[in-house]
């Protein structure tokens, strides 16, 4: 039952992300849906993934965008409520709405029409994320794409650093 | 494993590489470094040449194969694509003629190409490597992926070091030739996917039993790539544009190398892979080379750009090598493979000696020419020469390829061959007219009285290849015993589809077209 | 916990469809940058879902954790790009509502 | 075929002008190097002639050697065959599908043809020494007409038709080369690629016979086909459809030599073909390379004899494009354009011999008319010479006095080509006219149409030696000063001179009741053509009386209008403005070869030209581009459409994404 009540929590997170007016309301909705699916981890078994979840998400992404927000100063600039403002016209979030439901509907019908094995006797196991499971399999089976993200992560770096560096007084008026 | 044919085919990129590294000044050292790797590759693909077929040489050092990486099929086991490269009777001749070709026309940039020297031989190279790996390949999607790799370096060669239309010509050629690869490419998965398999003989085993209705279409797949590239009428509008905007280097090899793609794709997968098809679409083949012959040298005799007269010529003589192959009789298929390399070498000369007269006078119109033969008269000699090749004088190499078609044409379809011989006397009037205007009468024009004969280096280009136009008009058996063991597969094939098209003629009521040609 | 695995992915279904729904009715980039994350996270769920039906106690399916760990590290430096964009974006225009980006106007 | 009989040194006949020609190019090489710093400079090329004329030597020697063993065999055996190269092989080596093998032959036949080539070429070779001395291309000349020989060996030596048209094709070129040997003039150009051409037009009908015969004898080995003709032709067993094909390869294999031999409809080449130095006119254009398709029809003689049809169309082609060659030949002004024709209307003759089955009578007269003809030329280029670069007739005359040699010679020539009685060409052309009327039927038709044109020769031959040689002297004489070549020229012509009034011993008639020596010594090589015409229509030798009563009317008519021809033109050129003034018409069609070659280029050659203008900017240009570019236009119409929707702005950018993969996917979910 714990699920869906978490499920729900999510959701409702969720909903605060895309209807809060603020950017700080998206950022503290999204938060609260992170640590819900960070229990829904921890949950079907998956105690690693639900601490990088908190670590990496909750910590490292969250405090990013809040740190963005403060610091260009934005706190209170997103009272305008943009589904109903031009040039967003209502017709075209009603299409945005038709969208999502409909690769929401997708997703739902997959999931319904997957046959995905019967869970055992006894319930799924307690832990399928053993950490040393996945180290070796990080750095074993995985290797290669694990360097390539490391990669990815320093070019990230790099781009980061050239972005937001500040140019000349003409390129920044 | 023998490596000879890796090394073949990936030195000119390993090559292409290390001109990349070099500093940006350095042009002498990128032109030598270039010159050097494909001289190494002509020597090694002379000695496979002479290495093959005769006794005591080992035969897998004429084929690699390792595994590569898998696709999934309709079969439960995926398919397994190999990197399988290797030489038989087919590609030989193809193989050897890129590899020689090459070092010419690197040496002849030392005349034309000034600017981006580093780019363009890297682009040379890489080409190189493509035109190799598309001739070599025998795994299907090996042979696609080489198809396309070869594609791209031209795109820039003319683009970029071409003549004043070059947007329009490179947009036309690449737009035409990449139409085309996606089509084959379609059929190459719906062959991957149905047959499970991508090596070209497991294939070659399987296709040719295939229905008639599917060998059909995928005949229609893979002839509209082939025809695009060769070309054939009536998709050769891009071939005067891209020939007449294009760098002398590039000339020459697309009319050398590139345009015999489509040729040796038509020999290996239209006919060998899917002989009931190519029996079926014969005559609409020999009809639009026969054609393609006649319509390539009306439009050639109507040109006054020297250039251009020249690719329009090539749509004629590549209408030959079209006519023979589809004859499918064991003369019309041996002239085909040999008129492929006779129009690689012919053709290759007269864009060279094009070449060279536009670096010196700077114009291509045949206007501007007039008795240059009096200013340079050994360039007149090496014209004259290449000009009776092409026409096809009997003792150079173009008559035999010729006489083969027209005559394994004839037993096919006596029309389609007299319609093809028209190109003999049409080769004749284009040539001899551009010949005559060009060199003969009365040197009047004062730009023309200062031009400076061809060098020793120029010579040296053009010798090796009127060795060869000699050497195959009078001894064309040292090229025709190499590739025929493998050509006579192909013939076994063709018989059997035979029978099998005629059993099922007898079989249903309603009759079929029946064969007019018979091979002895 | 004995909660079917369909119910797993139908939760991920929902908050995939609501980070869409955002991603395209937000004019503020840095809330548009949030419903990706969203998105993330509902794929992410996915994966552990289905690593979750795969596995019986003898047999781990560890493709799950392994891929949701590269979607992290992904959406990470995802998110680090996005903001420094933002960043730039402010400074050249003093807004960051994505209509105030449209150069790429065909 | 290979025993421990081949003879190699065969080989040595044709090659020794191959390396001949070598040299000389190699000469003219070294000249062009040494006027890279002196421009006049001569160089090497003072050599060539010698290296030329030595090869020359060379092959007439061994041809001589040759000629000398064949006498020494049994007639029906007198065949040498010499090592072969094996040229194209299609298929297993053991039993090839396709295979062309040449060997060179020598047979009575060829014997004769190399004898002719190499004696005549010779000659030729050592006038042309003198003639072309100072030009500027001396060696280049000489390594060209080494070539010619060489190619013109091949073509009578080869055993297999393939090889035969090596020869046929190379004769061509060096036809085309030597034409427009001054080429900086621009016309001889013209005339060079319009003989090249007109060739080639032959040469595809060539081909084509050859995949007839290929097709009917799996091989193209001369022997080969002969041998089968000859056993394998009966008249009651043969069906018709081989019939057909028999005929069909003959009729085009006699398209291949009119194109060659100059015959209607394709002669129209040979008199431009005078633009080019007058020693390659006599050499190619009358004495050998224009013989060579009287050369092919005599070796396979029995595929013509076997088709009646096809030996008609031969002989009233023949005798047309005599009677054409012979009244053009009337009016004509320029010297070598009397020649030109004169040897188109003697070719015609030679037709019309080989289309009656008298295929001895047409060697003979192919024989005859090297002599006299290269005579003729040589003579004229004498003239030429003589009267720098002058070629109008109307502009000589009297010129006995000033080059007394080449009057004497000339004469000798002028007799034999009109035939007057007992030199060479009264024979050989009675022989002809002979076995035309012998052959009955339409044939008296064609026999008094070369009787005609036979008045006609001896018309124009005299006024052309009174124009030349007799009269007022019509030149400027500030200008010209006639004089008497050097020996080097005129030692030849009198060794022709020679040969043209004696030639006719060769074949005198059988009322003479001396053996027609050129019809024996032929006799094994057209005797299977002879069998199979004995088939169709056995007839007997002409009576004695008829065969008298022929040969005198053939004197008298040469000899009276020889007579009138010499007497109306003594006095000048009167006779000529008096024909033009009155009847301007006929003057003219006959001046233009009754206007055939403008009919060509109105009818034939203006309609390509516009062919193929509409195929570059109609079809080409305009449909097919037009289709290409075309689409290309309209994708970039709807692009212009699409690109409305690219707004720049994200979220709609992200809502079509959006809206695809939601369409994608749920089309995925419900299929």
């Amino acid at each position: 039952m714990l699920f869906y009540l978490l499920s729900v929590i999510a959701l409702l997170g969720g909903l605060g992300v895309v209807f809060s007016k603020s950017p700080m309301g998206s950022v503290l909705s999204l938060l609260l849906t992170f640590f819900a699916l960070a229990v829904v981890y921890l949950l079907a078994g998956f105690a690693f993934m639900a601490a990088v979840q908190i670590l990496v998400y909750a910590g490292a992404i969250m405090v990013l965008f809040l740190f963005v927000i403060m610091l260009l100063n934005l706190g209170g600039m997103g009272t305008r409520f943009e589904l109903s403002a031009a040039p967003l016209s209502s017709s075209r979030a009603k299409l945005a709405a038709v969208v999502a439901a409909g690769i929401g509907l997708a997703g739902l019908i997959a999931a319904q029409r997957t046959s995905f094995p019967a869970l055992p006797e006894g319930g799924a196991p307690e832990r399928i994320d053993d950490i040393q499971q996945i180290a070796i399999a990080l750095f074993g089976r995985y290797s290669l794409p694990f360097q390539a993200v490391s990669l990815l992560l320093l070019v990230t770096m790099v781009a980061v650093l050239v972005l937001a560096k500040r140019r000349g007084k003409e390129s920044a008026q | 494993m023998h490596y000879d044919l890796l090394l073949l085919t990936f030195l000119p990129l390993a090559a292409a590489f290390a001109i990349a590294f070099t500093p940006k000044g350095a042009e002498a050292l990128q032109r030598y470094l270039a010159l050097g790797a494909t001289l190494i590759v002509a020597v090694l693909g002379v000695r496979l040449f002479l290495g093959f077929g005769v006794e005591g040489t080992p035969v897998e050092r004429y084929v690699f194969d390792a595994p590569w990486f898998t696709l999934p099929s309709s079969y439960a086991a995926p398919t397994q694509v190999r990197f399988k490269l290797g030489l038989d009777g087919v590609s030989l001749l193809m193989v050897t003629l890129t590899a020689v070709l090459m070092p010419i026309v690197i040496l002849s940039t030392w005349g034309h190409v000034h600017k981006r020297v580093k780019e363009f031989m890297v682009w040379m190279l890489v080409m190189q490597t493509g035109m190799l790996g598309t001739f070599l390949a025998l795994d299907l999607v090996l042979f696609y992926f080489f198809w396309e790799i070869s594609l791209i370096p031209l795109y820039f060669l003319i683009g970029i070091w071409g003549g004043e239309r070059r947007l329009y010509a490179t947009i036309k050629f690449f737009l035409y030739t990449l139409a085309g690869s996606l089509v084959m490419m379609i059929a190459i998965i719906s062959i991957l996917w149905t047959r499970g398999t991508s090596d070209v003989f497991e294939l070659i085993n399987l296709l040719c039993r295939a229905p008639l209705e599917e060998q059909l279409w995928l005949f229609a797949a893979f002839a509209l790539a082939f025809g695009i590239k060769v070309p054939l009428l009536p998709f050769h509008t891009w071939l005067p544009d891209a020939h007449t905007e294009a760098p002398t280097s590039g000339s020459v090899v697309l009319a050398g190398v590139l345009l015999k793609m489509g040729t040796y794709g038509l020999v290996r997968f239209c006919i060998h892979m899917l002989p009931g098809a190519a029996i079926a679409a014969a005559p609409v083949m020999m009809a639009l080379g026969a054609i393609g012959i006649l319509y390539g040298a009306l439009l050639a005799w109507a040109q006054d750009d020297l250039k251009r007269l020249i690719a329009c010529s090539s749509v004629s003589h590549l209408g030959y090598v079209v006519l023979g192959l589809f004859a499918l009789t064991p003369a019309g298929i041996n002239g085909g493979m040999l008129q492929m390399v006779n129009h690689g070498i012919s053709t290759g000369l007269l864009f060279l000696l094009v070449g060279m007269i536009y670096e010196r006078r700077h114009s291509r119109a045949l206007d501007a020419f007039g008795g240059v033969a009096v200013a340079m008269p050994i360039f007149a000699l090496f014209w004259v020469i290449t000009t009776l090749s092409s026409v096809g004088l009997p003792g150079l190499n173009g008559f035999v390829g010729e006489y083969l078609i027209l005559y394994g044409s004839f037993q096919a379809s006596p029309l389609w061959s007299i319609v093809g011989l028209s190109g003999v006397i049409f080769g004749a009037v284009y040539l001899l007219m551009a010949t005559r205007r060009m060199l003969f009468g009365a040197l009047d024009k004062p730009e023309n009285r200062e031009l400076a004969d061809i060098g020793a280096r120029e010579i040296g280009l053009l010798l090796p290849l009127i060795v060869l136009v000699v050497w195959l008009g009078v001894s064309p058996n040292t090229f025709l015993s190499k590739t025929q063991p493998d050509l006579e597969q192909i013939h076994l094939r063709l018989a059997e589809a035979r029978r099998a098209l005629l059993a099922s003629a007898e079989a249903s009521p309603t009759p079929t077209r029946p064969d007019q040609e018979q091979s002895r | 916990m004995n909660v079917p695995s369909e119910h797993l992915f139908f939760l991920s279904a929902g908050l995939f469809a609501l980070g869409v729904l955002g991603f395209l009715v937000r004019r503020n980039v840095i809330v548009a940058l949030m419903c990706v994350e969203l998105m993330l996270n509902a794929a992410n769920l996915a994966f552990l879902a289905a690593s979750r039906s795969h596995s019986s106690p003898g047999a781990l399916d560890l493709q799950g954790p392994v891929f949701s760990i590269f979607v992290i590290t992904v959406a990470a430096a995802e998110a680090a790009v996005g903001l420094a964009l933002v960043i730039a974006l402010y400074r050249l225009k003093q807004s960051v509502e994505t209509d105030s980006a449209s150069e790429m106007k065909g | 075929m290979q025993d421990s009989l081949s003879q190699a040194w065969l080989w040595w006949i044709p090659l020794l002008p191959l390396v001949g020609s070598a040299l000389c190019g190699a000469l003219h090489l070294a000249t062009l190097r040494a006027r890279k710093s002196d421009p006049s400079a001569k160089g090497l090329s003072a050599f060539a002639p010698l290296v030329a004329c030595a090869a020359m030597a060379g092959a007439l020697a061994l041809a001589v050697r040759g000629f000398v063993d064949l006498r020494a065999l049994a007639p029906s055996a007198r065949t040498l065959l010499s090592t072969s190269w094996e040229w194209i092989t299609i298929g297993n080596p053991a039993r090839p599908w396709f295979d062309v093998d040449v060997a060179l032959v020598l047979d009575p036949l060829s014997s004769t043809l190399t004898l002719v080539i190499t004696g005549v070429g010779l000659l030729i070779h050592i006038y042309a020494a003198g003639y072309m001395k100072g030009d500027a291309g001396y060696a280049k000349f000489f390594a060209y007409l080494n070539l010619f020989v060489f190619a013109m060996l091949i073509l009578v030596l080869s055993s297999s038709l393939l090889g035969v048209f090596v020869g046929w094709e190379g004769v061509g070129l060096c036809s085309y080369l030597l034409i427009g040997f001054w080429y900086e003039k621009g016309w001889p150009a013209e005339a060079a690629q319009k003989a090249f051409v007109t060739n080639r037009v032959g040469d595809a009908c060539f081909l084509i016979g050859s995949f007839l015969l290929l097709r009917l004898f799996g091989t193209l080995d001369l022997a080969d086909i002969v041998m089968r003709m000859k056993a394998d032709f009966r008249l009651d067993t043969i069906d018709a459809g081989t019939q057909l094909n028999l005929s069909l390869a003959a009729l085009f294999l006699f398209g291949g030599c009119c194109g060659k031999s100059a015959q209607l409809p394709l002669f129209t080449w040979l008199p431009d073909a005078m633009a080019g130095p007058t020693p390659v006119s006599a050499l190619i254009h009358a004495a050998t390379m224009v013989t060579s398709g009287i050369y092919l029809i005599v070796r396979l003689n029995p595929l013509f004899a076997s088709s009646p049809t096809v030996m008609t169309l031969i002989s009233a082609v023949g005798v047309t494009t005599a009677l054409i060659g012979g009244s053009t030949a009337l009016v004509q002004r320029d010297i070598k354009k009397v020649l030109a024709y004169s040897t188109v209307s003697q070719l015609g003759y030679m037709f019309l011999g080989l289309g009656t089955g008298a295929f001895a009578a047409a060697v003979f007269h192919l024989v005859t008319h090297a002599f006299f003809k290269a005579l003729l030329f040589l003579g004229a280029g004498s003239v030429i010479h003589g009267m720098h670069e002058e070629q109008d007739m109307h502009k000589m005359g009297g010129l006995r006095k000033h080059m007394p040699q080449t009057f004497a010679t000339f004469l000798a020539g002028a007799a034999a080509l009109s035939g007057l009685p007992l030199m060479s060409g009264f024979f050989s052309k009675d022989e002809i006219l002979a076995h035309t009327f012998n052959s009955g039927g339409v044939y008296y038709a064609f026999w008094i149409v070369g009787v005609l044109t036979a008045a006609m020769t001896a018309y124009y031959t005299w006024r052309m030696v009174a124009l030349t040689f007799f009269g007022s002297e019509r030149f400027d004489h500030h200008h010209v000063h006639p004089h008497e070549s050097p020996a080097l020229m005129t030692v030849p012509l009198m060794v022709l001179a020679l040969l043209s009034v004696l030639g006719g011993v060769l074949g005198l008639p059988p009322v003479f009741h001396v053996a027609h020596v050129l019809d024996g010594w032929l006799a094994p090589v057209v005797e299977p053509g002879k069998a199979i015409l004995a088939m169709h229509h056995p007839h007997e030798h002409l009576s004695h009386t008829v065969e008298w009563v022929l040969l005198g009317l053939g004197s008298a008519v040469a000899l009276a209008f020889a007579h009138t021809g010499f007497h109306a033109y003594t006095r000048g050129a009167e006779r000529d403005l008096a024909i033009e003034r009155g009847a301007p018409g006929v003057a003219g069609f006959l001046n233009e070869a009754w206007t055939i070659d403008s009919a060509y280029s109105r009818l034939v050659v203006m309609p390509l030209r516009l062919c193929a203008f509409t195929v570059r900017f109609v079809i080409d240009q305009l449909v097919i581009d037009g289709l290409v570019n075309g689409s290309a236009t309209a994708v970039k119409n709807i692009a212009g459409r699409v690109r409305g929707m690219a707004s720049g702005q994200l979220e709609s950018y992200a809502l079509w994404m959006g809206a695809g993969a939601a369409l994608i996917s749920l089309w995925w979910m419900w299929s």
